[in-house]
């Protein structure tokens, strides 16, 4: 039992189309988990229903150890920035922010102290008197967080808050939210799509996918130690590569074989697990295929392959190339030889690859 | 190549004017037709009794005189007193201003109920509330005068007030709950986790929107009941008539001298609270409360 | 002290001024007035309002009622008894039979008369039929002859206003004048089934199908005091209509016998619409005292002579002098007494004096349905025969 | 507390309910029983059976109040929805005249019908209004007399009818039209939608639970028209123009025949039962999915 | 004078704030034009004024060579995404995105064909009878897409289209996007908070600050030259680190020298520019830094300095240190030897910097 929230084999349908699949999850104080997964996969509706805005369908829910499911949302505790802002028309930005401590008899003083630190923090100190129709989509988005930012409560719920933000004003909306966690040591459930986001944010991820919970973990075991081929795809931008391979036991670990177009197969030693055998799927992060001339001194076992594609973005440059039978993409400096069309020789580092069956698309090891 | 109508756009900014002018030119014609009535009353009021007579009736005065505006306010017979509407007028706001009131705000939170705080059996008991408009009043009439005589309130204010509250409340709540659909339901959602209660909800976040439809309910309820006869006529006795009772006194008598001038320029009279409802509420008709409120 | 809350429909002008009389005499005699005035449809609406009333438990004191309809209330028990100032004032004596007859319930005086209307009058241009040779028409051959010529010199005949009531009006004139004060007994008051469907009967729809050929085209939904004013201005010859139309005249500055003249309409009879007073049952001793000190009033001299001089009706006493009364009243009220005699003073079906509503409105329906479409004369009296039948 | 809390709404919703209950379905049951009844000036309660229905089908007035309630009703409701919705969209075009011209069309609503019933009188005359007018300007083959007609009477009185009621509706669409979210308006210009197109699939849709406002009133107007018949043709020619509402009232008031209006009360209600119940039904039961 | 998009001085006021101020940008058919500022900048009222939607208070608009100032929106001949997506609420999905073709009148085998495309391209296909009301976030953010991709105008507005979809999906958008652009030479005016996006789809980036044009250029130009300090500051991620730095001419290059913490000054030399002098900023890009260990063969110069953070982020780990007395970021391997507290050897690869003067911040060089 968690001490915050604890969700209990959580059902959720509308009409006849179950939503949320027996969710079973919960954090404890000072917790901070986010919920990851496809465009549609339940997330804002998970958020709903612990908000208590969504009746469920069955299970329970218990927030800071009392069985909340069926109290109403004003009672919960909670805080919450909804997806779609839901910003009171009507009001000002200054009285959309302050009109929860209003509600809750917070006095005068107090209120407007809290908006000022808010609306610095949110940078919209000049936008108070406006109405949210005359703000600008992100605008409007910081607004909604003010909602939730000026709130103490047990749990905030904060479904895509940044989304709508330029990238320096989300990284510092990202260092506030996690000060926010860390001083206060307030528990959070966050739903975003960002995946910097989620590692630098999360103490706990949540991965979903069409209603059913993926994998529950840390950043660090989601991304380097993935549940199923969904998560490997899902987690990472660009995606893990799942190489197609084939393995046989090989002394203490495995000998993997990838095909290669236009050449023999290309043949690693995977030192760390000795059962795997037949077809697999090899996991590997596009980071850890690297261009065996700049890594000379570690541990990568090399192989040539011919270059497809060699696309720069920024500080980094993504070379795609056909290895067993499908496109793998790697990710190597900016200042990368690799041409398009010539043979680049690759470094493997296996020793943080990832192993899953092709048909059930789980983790062998 | 490019999607199948083109624009010509000259000639397009050419056409809007032309539209406009049309546009302009079409809402007169209905300004007329909706006047015609009016202007046919106003000279009439400003006739005297002797042209009415022998002249045209529909035909401009040759001579102006207000004597009837005069008379019809504070002269006209309407019974044994002929002291004109003048006394009836204060009935009537006093009847007409509570009841409106009233039922608007019942109206306007059953709506709120029926649209925003959906439970089982609400729509059930929502058509059951509306299918009451449609009650004959005649209908009512009768067993509406015992219940009154039973609850001790017939022929006062306060009967007249309770009547028309009843008999409005299927209408303003159909009003409110019709308009308070199409507000996005997440705004209900985010009031509730700030922690706002039933009726902070709605007097905070959906009373502020709803003043179009608050204009509209209020010239409904203000009309029904300012120009309500049928109701006022029973329900009321010696002291507590309504102006419509005087309206009607004045103009309805079988074998009097029908002074139709005098009539006009009372209905005129009678009228003028109301216009001056339309007039003010009118500026309420504003665009686009919601806007910004939500995306998608 | 007296009181006395008084439900009527007697609401602008002439009416007003005139019932004001009554009520400065109450005051006089220290009582106090309560107007309670609800005018519209010939008292539909005040009967609607009566009825709320009613049933509330919050009765008016004094209800302008006439008609059977004082009947109809007394029998569901609600009217007051006031015999004992009908006896004081020997009503029985100064009042004419008939009209007596309406005042009383099971024996009982429940009602007070105001005035006598006479329904049967004709109102005619004097400058038109003195242009055209005509003189007033005595039987309805000869109005036909009259409105004929008049028609063919290219003037409306026949000033009408297209409303059920006027129909109705038109309609019993003719009854009475083609079928005669029995005939009109038969059909209109103890609604004989022989008499509705008798060849006179339909003699009668024959002559409205006539009338209505004497009408102008605009006719239809006209109010009575329009007509009156085609007449005033030459606009058309005659109407038809009770004697309240008198007073139109008057208002207009004319003078009976010079610019208007008045005769009762072809045949003999008088038919007679009677405005009267019931007394409700209410509590209390001030209210009692009301009532009777108002029953007493009503049938007073003063007020019987000064009302309907504001009025145009005639007294309903008998011993009212009528110097001040103008040649049509004179002439209404000596109709008046010669017909009481001769037992020919009719109550008017079209005024609500000779049936109960439900009766009164079905021969109405085919009156005007059959005034206002080319139904045959055959097809009306079925019809009327049905209507009736149906409304019992 | 907590169950206060959570019964709010269905308390809000309690009276109105309650008072419905009573005065309304009470009042529909306390009429229907007096159908049964002989009652005359006053009610009664003894059953006498189906007399009154009987009656009241053999009463060539009721038939022709039917006939016209039906045609009345169809085209004051569709005239009126249709203009009121028209000149909303029109008034909506950012005029400038906009305040005068709304009370313009909203003003007839506010005259008592016993009078401005005279002026129409009036003008539809042909002898004194419109006609007699339009012959004033030469058109000496003009005419106009449906009001002394019978079998177009009635549709002066849709005339009437409409002027008076679709200002009201034009407010009531004019209020949805206003609640209609700009950014929607917008997408669909950028679309390439015609502004007609723009109304008729994006904007009227979005209006349905107006729609149904309006209805609901003009309906009820409809049904319970009573002053503007007897005000503008006082039923007439004849009882050409007689609809139920001036049916019951005759023979509830004048006629003192309470049974008999009791039965055409009732056959009224079912009526209007029988159209408004499935439009109600589809109109709530769409806002579920 | 460009072909598709002509904007010439350009003014937008609500009331009496300027909102946009001398806007002239063009595109010619075919150009891939990315709008890119922070948060409340203009750009959605930018999209706004081209599409005729909002009143513009100065200046002219040229779509495909013809006047359309006072043109309605209507007959410009444009889609547009809406930020706040604005799909039609009582129309399916499936309505929602043929509507605009059978206003057209576009044969119904076409609308079915291309609907089905379009919905395959974003994955909608189960969701094509749904009201929007009974989606999710992601899904409207699809079908407003949706709705645009259909048409075939002169010009495509996008307004953040992607801001709500996960990272798999929304790389596969931009692809689909970029397939859009390629393949029909479509043109193309797009914001975007994603500086990926910004970076891998644009030919153009307008960067804008307060209503005005801070820099017009190729994204290469942009990331590698920006026009000042603040588009140094707000395109990449994390930001360009301005490292105050004194400049003296050094023979046929400058020397920098840049404060440490408890340490002596660290002295670069910049080889390429001559003229700098005196106080300036060091315009210098966290991949630029990199840990000097491994990277050995490059001209890197080196220096050492105390590490106060180091925060991982799967493929990277970014570690901030003191220099010139502000926080500055470098972006390193995951497999950095770097820890809080300790000296890191560094090496600056200032062939890629950028300098600035402190004042106005504009580029020096
Ligand atoms: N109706 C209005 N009245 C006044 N100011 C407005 C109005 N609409 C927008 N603004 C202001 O105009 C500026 C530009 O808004 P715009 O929507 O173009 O920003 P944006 O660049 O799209 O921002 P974002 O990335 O947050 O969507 C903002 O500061 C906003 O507050
Ligand atoms: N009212 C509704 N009726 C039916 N289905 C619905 C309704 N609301 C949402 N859904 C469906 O439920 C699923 C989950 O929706 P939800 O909003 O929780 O997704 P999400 O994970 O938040 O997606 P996104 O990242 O796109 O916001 C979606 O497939 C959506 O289409
Ligand atoms: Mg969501
Ligand atoms: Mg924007």
């Amino acid at each position: 039992m968690s001490g915050i929230l604890d969700i209990k084999g959580l059902y959720k349908n509308y009409g006849a189309t179950e939503i949320l699949k027996d969710i079973n999850v919960g954090i404890d104080k000072g917790e901070f988990l986010v919920l990851v997964g496809p465009s549609g996969c339940g997330k804002s509706t998970l958020l709903n229903c612990i908000a208590g805005l969504e009746p469920i369908s069955g299970g329970a829910i218990r927030i800071a150890g009392q069985d909340m499911t069926h109290v109403s949302p004003k009672d919960r505790n909670i805080a919450m920035v909804f997806q779609s802002y839901a910003l009171y028309p009507t009001m000002s930005v200054a009285k959309n922010i302050t009109f929860g401590m209003q509600v809750r008899g917070i006095d005068k003083a107090t209120q407007a102290s809290k908006l000022a630190d808010v609306a610095r923090q949110l940078q919209i100190e000049p936008l108070l008197k406006r109405r949210p129709g005359q703000l600008s989509g992100g605008q409007r988005q910081r607004v909604a967080m003010g909602r939730a930012l000026v709130r103490d409560p047990a749990l905030f719920l904060f479904d895509e808050p940044l989304s709508n933000l330029d990238a320096k004003l989300r990284v510092e909306m990202r260092t506030e939210i996690k000060r926010l966690h860390q001083d206060l040591g307030a528990s959070m459930v966050y739903v975003t799509h960002d995946q910097i986001e989620a590692m630098t944010l999360a103490t706990k991820i949540v991965v979903m996918k069409g209603g059913i919970i993926q994998q529950i973990g840390t950043p660090h075991e989601i991304y380097t130690r993935p549940a199923n081929t969904f998560v490997a795809d899902f987690m990472g931008s660009p995606a893990m590569n799942l190489i197609p391979a084939r393995a046989t036991p090989n002394g203490q670990g495995s000998m993997i074989e990838i095909a290669r177009d236009g050449a023999e197969p290309l043949r690693l030693i995977e030192a760390r697990h000795a059962g795997l055998e037949g077809d697999i799927l090899l996991g590997l992060r596009p980071e850890d295929m690297h261009e065996a001339a700049t890594r000379p001194g570690t541990p990568l076992q090399g192989g040539g392959v011919r270059v497809d594609v060699v696309e720069p973005a920024g500080a980094d440059t993504y070379v795609v190339a056909r290895l067993g039978g499908k496109e793998v993409t790697s990710r190597l400096g900016a200042d990368t030889k690799a041409r398009t069309g010539e043979v680049l020789e690759f470094g493997f580092d296996l020793s943080k690859a990832s192993y899953f069956t092709p048909e059930t698309g789980e983790r062998l090891a | 190549m490019t999607d199948a109508t083109y624009p010509a756009q000259k000639q397009s900014r050419a056409l809007q004017i032309a539209l406009r002018w049309g546009l302009y030119l079409m809402l007169s014609v209905f300004a007329v037709w909706y006047l015609m009535p009016l202007f046919v009353m106003l000279t009439t009021s400003l006739k005297s009794l002797e042209e009415i007579r022998t002249g045209s009736l529909i035909a401009l005065p040759r001579e102006i005189t207000f004597d009837a505006w005069r008379t019809a306010w504070s002269g006209a017979c309407t019974g044994v007193k002929c002291e004109g509407l003048q006394p009836y007028f204060w009935n009537s706001v006093m009847l007409a201003v509570p009841a409106v009131m009233i039922s608007t705000i019942l109206g306007a939170l059953n709506g709120y109920v029926v649209a925003q705080w959906q439970f089982r059996g609400a729509n059930l008991i929502f058509a059951l509330i509306l299918f009451g408009c449609f009650i004959p009043f005649q209908v009512v009439l009768l067993p509406m005068a015992r219940t009154l005589g039973l609850l001790d309130i017939a022929g006062t204010i306060p009967g007249l007030i309770f009547v028309h509250v009843i008999y409005g409340v299927g209408f303003t709540t159909l009003f409110f709950r019709n308009y308070y659909v199409t507000i996005p339901a997440e705004l209900t959602k985010a009031a509730k986790i700030d922690g706002a209660g039933f009726f902070r909800i709605f007097w905070s976040i959906f009373l502020p929107l709803s003043l179009p439809i608050i204009v509209v309910t209020v010239i409904w309820q203000f009309t029904q009941i300012w120009n309500d006869f049928l109701f006022g006529v029973s329900f009321s006795q010696a002291g507590t008539q309504p102006i419509t009772v005087a309206l009607n006194n004045i103009v309805n008598s079988t074998t009097g001298v029908k002074e139709y001038n005098v009539d006009m320029a009372a209905a005129i009279i009678a009228a003028l609270p109301t216009l001056l409802v339309y007039v003010v509420a009118g500026k309420y008709f504003i665009r686009g409360l919601t806007a910004g409120s939500v995306k998608g | 002290e007296p009181q006395a809350e008084v439900l009527h429909w007697w609401t602008s002008g002439g009416e007003a001024r005139a019932v004001s009389v009554l009520q400065e005499e109450f005051s006089s005699r220290g009582g106090t007035w309560t107007d309670m005035p609800v005018a519209g449809g010939g008292g539909d609406a005040a009967m609607t309002a009566l009825r709320a009333r009613v049933l509330s438990g919050n009765a008016p004191t004094a209800v302008q009622l006439k008609g059977p309809a004082i009947q109809e209330w007394y029998e569901e028990g609600v009217l007051a008894d006031i015999s004992a100032v009908a006896e004081a004032e020997g009503w029985a004596d100064i009042l004419p039979t008939s009209i007596a007859g309406h005042m009383q319930c099971d024996g009982t005086w429940c009602a007070a008369p105001v005035n006598v209307h006479r329904v049967d009058w004709v109102w005619a241009n004097k400058a038109i039929l003195d242009e055209h040779g005509i003189t007033m028409p005595t039987t309805w051959d000869e109005f036909n002859a009259a409105a004929e010529t008049l028609q063919a010199a290219g003037v409306t005949p026949l000033a009408h206003g297209g409303q059920s009531w006027q129909d109705a009006t038109i309609f019993e004139t003719v009854v009475l004048g083609l079928g005669g004060p029995e005939f009109f007994r038969a059909a209109l008051i103890d609604l004989d089934m022989d008499a509705l469907q008798s060849d006179t009967m339909k003699a009668v729809f024959d002559q409205m199908r006539t009338m209505r050929g004497f009408v102008d085209s605009n006719f239809s939904g006209r109010d009575w005091n329009l007509a009156t004013a085609m007449v005033m201005n030459g606009e058309a010859a005659f109407q038809i209509m009770g004697d309240w139309a008198k007073g139109e005249f008057l208002a207009a500055g004319k003078v009976p016998g010079e610019d208007f003249l008045c005769a009762s309409t072809p045949g003999e009879g008088y038919l007679y619409n009677v405005d009267s007073f019931a007394m409700f049952t209410v509590s209390g001793e001030d209210n009692i005292a009301g009532q009777n000190l108002l029953a007493e009033l009503i049938v007073g001299e003063n007020f019987q002579e000064v009302f309907n001089l504001n009025k145009g009706s005639i007294p309903v006493r008998n011993d009212v002098a009528l110097d001040a009364f103008d040649s049509c009243a004179v002439l209404s009220s000596e109709d008046m007494v010669a017909t009481s005699d001769a037992g020919s003073l009719l109550p008017s079906y079209a005024h609500g004096m000779a049936l109960r509503g439900a009766q009164a409105g079905a021969i109405t329906d085919v009156v005007t349905a059959h005034f206002n479409s080319d139904m045959s004369s055959d097809d009306a009296v079925q019809m009327l025969a049905d209507a009736v039948t149906n409304s019992m | 507390m907590q169950w206060l809390e959570r019964h709010v709404p269905k308390i809000v919703l309690a009276p109105s309910f309650i008072a419905a209950l009573l005065f309304v379905y009470g009042f529909i049951g306390w009429t229907a029983w007096v159908s049964f009844t002989r009652s005359r000036l006053l009610p009664n309660y003894d059953l006498v059976g189906t007399i009154q229905y009987e009656r009241l089908f053999a009463s060539p007035r009721w038939e022709v109040a039917l006939n016209n309630l039906f045609i009345f009703g169809v085209l004051f409701i569709g005239i009126s929805m249709v203009l009121g919705l028209f000149l909303a969209i029109f008034l909506d075009q950012k005029i400038r005249t906009e305040g005068v011209l709304r009370t313009i069309y909203l003003y007839p609503m506010a005259l008592s019908l016993i009078v401005t019933g005279t002026a129409w009188k009036w003008m539809l005359n042909p002898g004194l209004g419109l006609e007699a007018m339009v012959r004033g300007w030469g058109f000496e083959d003009f005419r106009f007399d449906w009001i002394t007609n019978s079998d177009m009477a009635i549709y002066t009185v849709v005339i009437a009818g409409v002027w008076q009621a679709s200002g009201f509706v034009m407010a009531l669409f004019l209020a949805g039209l206003r609640s209609v979210d700009g950014e929607i308006i917008k997408a669909a210009q950028v679309d390439g939608i015609p502004t007609h197109r723009i109304y008729t699939a994006i904007i009227i849709p979005s209006m349905a639970p107006i729609f149904l406002s309006a209805f609901i009133v003009l309906a009820h107007l409809a049904i319970k028209s009573f002053d503007l018949v007897i005000a503008l043709t006082g039923g007439g020619p004849g009882y050409a123009t007689d609809l139920p509402a001036t049916y019951m009232y005759a023979m509830a008031f004048s006629r003192g025949d309470i049974g008999q209006a009791a039965a055409s009360a009732t056959v009224m209600m079912i009526i209007v039962f029988a159209i408004v119940v499935p439009y109600l039904y589809s109109e709530l039961r769409a806002k579920h999915d």
